[in-house]
């Protein structure tokens, strides 16, 4: 398929998700469940971009984000669909590599912030201790050098040495967070994955976070996938986003273009919650909730909350199509407006 | 006032409430005893050979002086934490004029040998076992070896204690099945001593540990399995950190914290254990001397094995707990 | 995981590797020259006291009063080496002058302490005057009760002189169990305070001296003084054993593994069922009796003893009734498995007594009347013990003695028929009621016995004791056994009961005076209800008959016939008022094992001694034993 | 609470062989209607008869048949851990409760003597309670003294539950609403309470029925009533393992090991049903 890159470089592929399908598959006192918390996505980031993912919670991006970077375990499991990586040219599908790839692939390639900050780091183990587990083997330099190239990272990401001797229940919440991306940066990574990194934080802090973590991408040109339900976010950080609703990837394409002119009608929805100046107009809420995932609604998921529903939406899932350059939709009626008119 | 120095000082308050009431338990259950020390006395002297019975009545007035027990129950306990506090707690009545603190000092060892190696042999080898039965969930081997543990687990020392001399002293007799070391053996540090203690110790610590595996296996299992749920770990994983570091310094460390709480809590019980271990296996220590002297009315020595066992165990804890900061930095601002 | 895998591994060789000698309990000693005993008082608290003077301080029959203790005389349970009376330190008999309140006692010379000093009257003076002028020493009362002064005339005689005439002093110097131990002058002059001296390493007067012991009690290890002919054993001879070992093998049934594997030589007492066991397992065990019943009849006679100040026990028709309730077959079989030497007497069936009272009494026995206040019966059955006899036999064939006059040594002659009716009718004279299958008191209360008994301590008497509360109860009466354990001696001594299974009868066993407990039995020691009673009379029984017999008995001499007469006098009174039910022998299961030593005594072959290892009297066995190899 | 278990019976496969272990031996226990020979009294039967079909657990040498013993034995032994746990649970429930509620000062005082009975080693003065005792010793005033003891470890786990039930919203609401605490502790929280309640009595009979075997067996309680620990006592007397009669001390070992373990499963799986983060370590794979 063919996609236009956001920056002028060449379209180096880093990932590329093939039709996803992740169900969480329960068993428990009799009761079997199955969610399908993500059903059959596809997209694919591009070497120093900033992907960003949108939705409500409970959508399924926390999934999407666990199954690629392969943090899944039982009652997770992938039933279809693949998640291939591509660092320094060598293609590799991330569920095909045996424990030692992956191990020696973690943190060098591909690291993580993780939602949460609380608890993201070890409780009874000083930061500095974190940093050694994390990095030390990738670095691949004697003790005192290894320290010393932490701390120099720390100072670049206006960070105190000292805080290597605390633990983590002695620093702020912003600390911790400022902490876990100084972590997942010091090896310079091709690839880093930030799932919801400012959710926990205050405005002042998130916006200084975000800045740092645009920063560190810029620096270290690692491409990102950045998960947060908060529009505003992708607006000013990501290069490209995608919307998902309900385990789906709905809408997709140029953070700009998504955001001016949103085809779905969630994705109306959603960017229309975003605040504009001198935007007067009314901003009516959507009505009803996101559907149950074990018992998912027959065709598109997000008829039964649709004002332009048709008939077509009650019966068969729309396919994912560019509507313009780079830009992909999943609705009936943004893709074929002549269904309605057969109805 | 910093937040370790006050959590200290609740400790120690805490250490000194239960010697305490400990102690006030044993001397007034032990002095509610109706044996008599000097009946106990009397009848040994006069067992078998004949004494003229105003002799007797001589006998037991003057052994009453000799034994202190004049003055009414109220100037007897205030002697009693007089001595108490000087850690002195008078002469024994069954081994006159042997002071209670002789007797104790002699068996104190033994039983404390006893009880260190087995619990920390337990307290390892179930948290050990425990920890990798919950974090490999899928191992055969361990899952046998958790059911064996928990099957042994509920049933009480005696019972194991019995069943293990039973096994090794009777129908396959390969160790011995009464008694510390052997007879006329030289004491000091040479091989065949020091082999012997262990042999006789055998059987006394394989029972104790038996029952006392079971309790840290499945805390830690379940514990275990709930800790590998947590961020952290995951996180850790995502870095692929070694799973060795994983487990040990990640899930079991965390996994230990609470772990170490349950030892302080189950000091207590331990010693019940080692009390009735020490009796079926005729091992010299302080449950054997404990029973031995409620037998003879000895009720100074009783209340001595009492007292100091109750500060034995209540030491340990307050140990426990002092160190347990180191273990969990969060206590301090908790 | 892997760790495990080693460490089970390890564990298991090491558990192999463990070869036999692990459970062997003795090392470096010659086996074959060292005797292993057990001694029954178990764990010495403070294994490192000696001074046996001191009371209930450390351990006795560790074989300190064995084998390192020494007075003048000895009288033994059985037949004795050469006869019944053994002048030990004393060379001949005590000398009393006519009115005795004046004890001479001439001294055998030639007789050294362990370390060189020699023996003489000095020390006897010595331990006399010790004892009077301090309190609370094991046998200070009694000196302070009876002796004026004492002297020494010469080097090997002393003399001394009573406060009031007493033809039994002498018992005071004669070993029954025990006596008065001599003290080493030389040693104890130089202590303060006698009571706070350990005696550590203890001087010996006998033919041992201590090698070593254990300082948390379990052993003592004796060893044969070079010098032995210079104790009073050394007339009969070197002793046999180089090193005798007293231990505490634990438990009945440790005992018994013990010595089926030939770790330990003697057994002072265990279960009947262990006896057997041992009879059937180890062809080097034996009992006192070669074949069934094994046990040694001790001069102690188990007995069901009445608070005869409990109002409900006055009434002597009550004490028969629950006497005739006694199957004492079933309490033979509960008790000792049959193994028991019954006795309708209140005399041991042991030693010489068997023809001193039990054979002549027989014919009284049997025409004795008594009275239910319905008709009279002669509750007397002479047949009982052949009955025990033929009721084992087909169990344990020729094992079980034919001949009339074993049966009667083993198995004991004579007891009361289990009478239920007789017994009715007697509670129903002393007008006590049924209601339904109840019994009731005169008053109208149910009534309840309880039996005190000692529990584990003493296997064969709590055995005894539930069954007679069974049979009782199965007569109606609300009757339930109460272990005592530690509390029985002051229980007993309180009267803190309603029955017990204990005794109050003890006798010398080889000698037939009776003094040993009767003179204690005298109504002027009998304590009120609640305060301490003095030994023996636990019973608390004071009769004016009685009274009588004991005043006249502490007039004749030790040896007078007259003293026998008036012994078959308390036997007759003991009869008719039934004080207490007299049940059997306490017998003891003591094992030998000839694997390592011979010449044990025996029933059949050589009834020497007593063969119950805690006994001071036990001494002699050690110059009677010879290595087997 | 039924619900609870319905679903335990159904999905636990521990708490299923749980309740058929403890169910054999309740009605092995309910035997003794059956009996024919009262539990006291001694040479009923021929003594020491191997297993067989007469007597299919053999019988003791004092003339006992094994197997209408044990019935008694375990009848009595469990009655008497039943009594134990639920006199403990009354005092470890009101001690938890209140001081869970109450908070503050109550809290601490009542924790810190909590703490105190649970590090003290009570062995001892079981032991010395008998001597005081003696023959006054009815098992009924054993159990009382060992409720008296062992309800300290469970009144923590009571505590810290009612703890945390304190601070639901719904309890607040209740508050709000007007309702008085005892309607709140009864109507809202016993339901919460039930199932912990469930588990520390089986743990607690275990514990008691522990100690009254080893006292027993040390001869330190009423030898007359047959327990389990009262047969092992009376088989030491007869030395009856070195006479052979293994058969006497087999069976109630085994049978007492059978409930044990029964027990013990009954508790294990309620509290892995009560624990929700073992139910989600459960969920997420985690344990076996």
């Amino acid at each position: 398929m063919n996609t236009v890159p956001a920056q002028v470089k060449g379209p180096e592929r880093v990932l590329s998700v093939t039709n996803l399908r992740a169900y969480y598959q329960t068993q428990y006192f009799g009761i079997s469940r199955e969610v399908r918390a993500v059903d059959g996505v596809s997209l694919h980031i591009d070497r120093n971009e900033i992907y960003g993912l949108a939705g409500e919670s409970s959508c399924g991006k926390t999934t999407l984000i666990k199954t690629i970077v392969r943090a899944i375990r039982p009652p997770l499991s992938i039933v279809e669909g693949s998640v291939m990586f591509n660092f320094a040219g060598r293609e590799c599908d991330i569920y095909r590599l045996n424990r030692h790839e992956l191990d020696s692939m973690r943190w060098r390639r591909l690291a993580c912030i993780l939602q949460g900050s609380m608890n993201v780091l070890n409780p009874v183990r000083r930061v500095r201790q974190s940093f050694i587990d994390f990095a030390f083997r990738h670095i691949g330099q004697p003790m005192p050098q290894f320290l010393a190239l932490i701390e120099g990272h720390l100072a670049r990401l206006r960070l105190e040495p000292a805080i290597l001797d605390n633990y983590p229940h002695e620093l702020s919440g912003g600390m911790r967070q400022r902490v876990t991306i100084a972590l997942a940066s010091v090896c310079r990574p091709d690839f880093i994955v930030a799932d919801e990194p400012t959710t926990a934080l205050d405005v002042v802090v998130q916006k200084d976070v975000l800045g740092l973590m645009r920063e560190v991408q810029r620096e270290i040109r690692s491409s990102m996938i950045l998960v947060t339900h908060d529009i505003g976010v992708h607006a000013n950080v990501t290069d490209r986003m995608g919307i998902m609703y309900a385990g789906r990837l709905v809408e997709e394409g140029r953070t700009v273009d998504v955001i001016r002119n949103p085809r779905h009608p969630y994705a109306v929805h959603l960017v229309a919650s975003l605040p504009r100046i001198g935007d007067t107009t009314q901003k009516q809420g959507l009505e009803g909730a996101p559907p149950n995932l074990a018992a998912p609604p027959p065709g598109c998921r997000f008829h039964p909350r649709c004002p332009l529903v048709m008939d077509v939406c009650r019966k068969e899932h729309p396919p994912l199509v560019d509507v313009a350059a780079g830009h992909r939709v999943a609705c009936w009626a943004a893709t074929q407006p002549d269904a309605r008119r057969a109805a | 006032m910093n937040a370790y120095a006050t959590y200290a000082l609740k400790r120690l308050l805490q250490f000194a409430l239960v010697v305490f009431i400990g102690i006030n338990l044993a001397y007034l259950i032990t002095h509610a005893t109706p044996i008599d020390p000097v009946e106990q006395t009397v009848s040994a002297a006069t067992a078998f050979g004949n004494t003229s019975p105003e002799a007797i009545a001589m006998m037991r007035k003057s052994l009453r002086e000799i034994y202190g027990l004049e003055g009414n129950l109220w100037n007897q306990y205030a002697i009693f934490w007089q001595r108490v506090l000087v850690g002195d707690f008078g002469p024994s009545l069954s081994a006159f004029p042997t002071p209670v603190s002789t007797l104790i000092g002699r068996a104190l060892p033994w039983t404390v040998g006893l009880l260190s190696v087995s619990t920390i042999l337990a307290f390892a080898l179930g948290n050990l076992l425990g920890g990798l039965a919950g974090y490999f969930a899928d191992s055969r081997l361990l899952k046998i070896a958790g059911l064996a543990v928990m099957a042994v687990h509920p049933i009480p020392y005696y019972i194991v204690a019995f069943v293990v001399l039973i096994a090794f002293g009777y129908v396959w007799p390969v160790l011995p099945i009464s008694g510390g070391y052997r007879i006329n053996i030289t004491w000091g540090w040479n091989a065949d001593f020091i082999l012997s203690v262990v042999s006789h110790a055998i059987l006394p610590v394989t029972s104790l540990v038996l029952v006392g595996i079971g309790g840290w296996f499945m805390g830690m299992r379940s514990l275990v399995s709930n800790v590998v749920t947590e961020d952290y770990v995951t996180y850790a994983e995502l870095a692929g950190v070694s799973r060795g570091k994983i487990l040990g310094a990640y899930v079991m460390r965390n996994a230990l914290v609470p772990q170490v709480t349950g030892l302080a809590m189950s000091l207590g019980s331990i010693f019940n254990g080692a009390i009735i271990t020490e009796q079926v296996f005729g091992y010299p220590g302080i449950g054997t001397l404990l029973i031995s002297a409620v037998h003879a009315g000895d009720y100074s020595l009783v209340v001595g094995i009492a007292s100091v066992s109750i500060v034995a165990v209540s030491t340990a804890v307050l140990f426990i707990d002092l160190v347990y900061p180191l273990l969990d930095p969060r206590v301090k601002v908790s | 995981m892997h760790a495990m895998r080693c460490l089970a591994l390890a564990a298991l060789l090491w558990i192999l590797a463990c070869p036999s000698w692990a459970q062997e309990p003795i090392s470096n000693l010659p086996r074959n020259q060292t005797l292993i005993v057990e001694n029954p008082e178990g764990t010495i608290k403070n294994a490192g006291w000696f001074n046996i003077w001191a009371v209930n301080a450390g351990g006795q029959s560790t074989g300190l009063h064995q084998l390192a203790m020494d007075t003048f005389w000895y009288i033994d349970p059985q037949r004795g080496i050469d006869g019944v009376w053994m002048n030990s330190l004393a060379s001949d008999k005590p000398i009393y002058n006519a009115d005795f309140t004046e004890m001479t006692v001439k001294l055998r010379n030639g007789i050294f302490w362990s370390d060189g000093v020699e023996f003489t009257a000095d020390d006897v003076v010595f331990t006399t005057e010790l004892h009077m002028k301090t309190n609370g020493m094991r046998w200070s009362a009694p000196f302070q009760v009876n002796v004026a002064s004492v002297s020494a005339p010469d080097k090997y005689t002393v003399v001394f002189k009573l406060k009031k005439p007493n033809s039994r002093f002498h018992a005071l110097f004669t070993v029954r169990w025990n006596a008065v131990w001599m003290m080493p002058k030389h040693v104890f002059e130089k202590i303060a305070d006698p009571l706070k001296f350990d005696f550590n390493k203890p001087v010996s007067l006998g033919a041992y001296v201590l090698h070593s012991y254990d300082p948390n009690g379990k052993w003592f290890i004796w060893q044969a003084r070079e010098d032995w002919q210079r104790t009073t054993l050394g007339r009969y001879g070197a002793p046999g054993p180089k090193y005798v070992v007293y231990m505490d093998p634990g438990p009945p049934d440790k005992r018994v593994i013990a010595q089926l594997n030939h770790e330990l030589d003697i057994i002072h007492d265990t279960s009947a069922e262990g006896m057997f066991t041992l009879a059937k397992q180890s062809k080097t065990s034996r009992g006192w009796f070669k074949g069934f019943p094994y046990a040694h009849p001790d001069p102690t006679l188990p007995a069901v003893i009445f608070n005869l100040q409990n109002d409900l026990f006055k009434h002597k028709r009550v004490r028969w009734a629950l006497a005739l309730l006694i199957d004492i077959k079933a309490v033979s079989m509960a008790s000792y498995r049959g193994a028991a030497t019954i006795s309708a007497i209140a005399i041991p069936p042991t030693g010489t007594h068997t023809e001193s009272y039990h054979a002549p009494l027989e014919a009284w026995l049997t025409d004795f009347e008594l009275d239910t206040g319905k008709r009279k019966i002669r509750p007397y059955n002479p047949h009982i013990g052949k009955e025990i006899a033929d009721m084992l036999r087909p169990s344990m064939g020729d094992q079980i003695p034919t001949s009339a006059e074993d049966i009667a040594k083993s198995f004991g002659r004579g007891w009361w028929n289990a009478d239920p009716q007789a017994a009715t009718e007697l509670l129903q004279a002393a007008s006590f009621t049924k209601r339904g299958n109840e019994w009731l008191t005169p008053d109208g209360k149910p009534f309840t016995v309880r039996i005190v008994v000692e529990g584990d301590l003493r296997p064969v008497m709590t055995r005894a004791g539930s069954m007679i509360a069974q049979q009782w109860r199965q007569f109606g009466i609300d009757a339930k056994t109460d272990v005592a354990q530690g509390t029985l001696v002051d229980r007993r001594a309180g009267g803190d009961f309603d029955t017990i299974i204990s005794w109050s009868v003890e006798t010398w066993g080889g000698h037939p005076d009776l003094s040993f407990f009767l003179d204690s039995w005298h109504s002027e020691f009998v304590s009120p209800p609640g305060k301490t009673q003095t030994p023996r009379n636990w019973q608390r029984w004071s009769s004016p008959a009685l009274d009588k017999i004991i005043e006249q008995i502490r007039t004749v001499g030790f040896d007078d016939p007259k003293s026998l007469e008036l012994g078959r006098e308390f036997v007759k009174l003991a009869v008719q008022e039934m004080p207490i039910i007299p049940l059997m022998a306490y017998n003891v299961f003591t094992v030998m094992d000839e694997t390592y030593w011979k010449g044990y005594p025996s029933a059949e072959s050589d009834p020497y001694t007593d063969p119950v290892p805690n006994w001071g009297n036990s001494r002699v066995m050690m110059v009677k034993l010879k290595p087997t190899k | 609470m039924l619900a609870i278990l319905r679903d335990l019976m159904r999905y636990r496969p521990q708490f299923r062989l749980g309740v058929i272990l403890t169910g054999v031996i309740v009605a092995f226990a309910a035997l003794t209607l059956a009996s024919p020979h009262p539990q006291q009294d001694q040479f009923v039967v021929p003594p020491d008869v191997p297993p067989s079909w007469a007597h299919w657990f053999g019988t003791t040498s004092r003339g006992q048949d094994v197997f209408w013993q044990l019935t008694f034995a375990i009848r009595n032994t469990m009655l008497f851990g039943f009594t134990v746990a639920i006199l403990s649970r009354l005092i470890s429930v009101a001690i938890g409760m209140w001081s869970g509620y109450k908070g503050g000062f109550v809290d601490r005082v009542l924790m810190s003597i909590n703490d105190t009975f649970i590090v003290i080693p009570l062995f001892p003065l079981l032991v010395l309670f008998y001597f005081v005792m003696r023959d006054k010793m009815s098992w009924p005033l054993l159990a009382l003294a060992m409720a008296a003891l062992g309800w300290a470890y469970d009144a923590r786990l009571i505590r810290s539950l009612a703890l945390s039930l304190k601070t639901r919203e719904f309890t607040q609401q209740c508050e709000f609403s007007g309702m008085r605490t005892s309607e709140i502790v009864l109507q809202e929280h016993l339901p919460y309470v039930l199932p912990i309640m469930f588990y520390t009595t089986m743990n607690n009979m275990n514990w008691s029925i522990g100690l009254e075997v080893t006292l027993s067996v040390l001869g330190f309680t009423n030898i007359d009533t047959p327990t389990v620990g009262v047969m092992i006592y009376w088989a030491n007397q007869h030395t009856a393992l070195v006479a052979g009669i293994w058969w006497w001390i087999f069976f109630p070992v085994l049978f007492v090991m059978i409930l044990f373990i029964g027990l013990f499963l009954l508790a294990i799986s309620m509290n892995e049903y009560i624990d929700p983060r073992s139910r989600l370590a459960r969920m997420g794979g985690a344990s076996g």
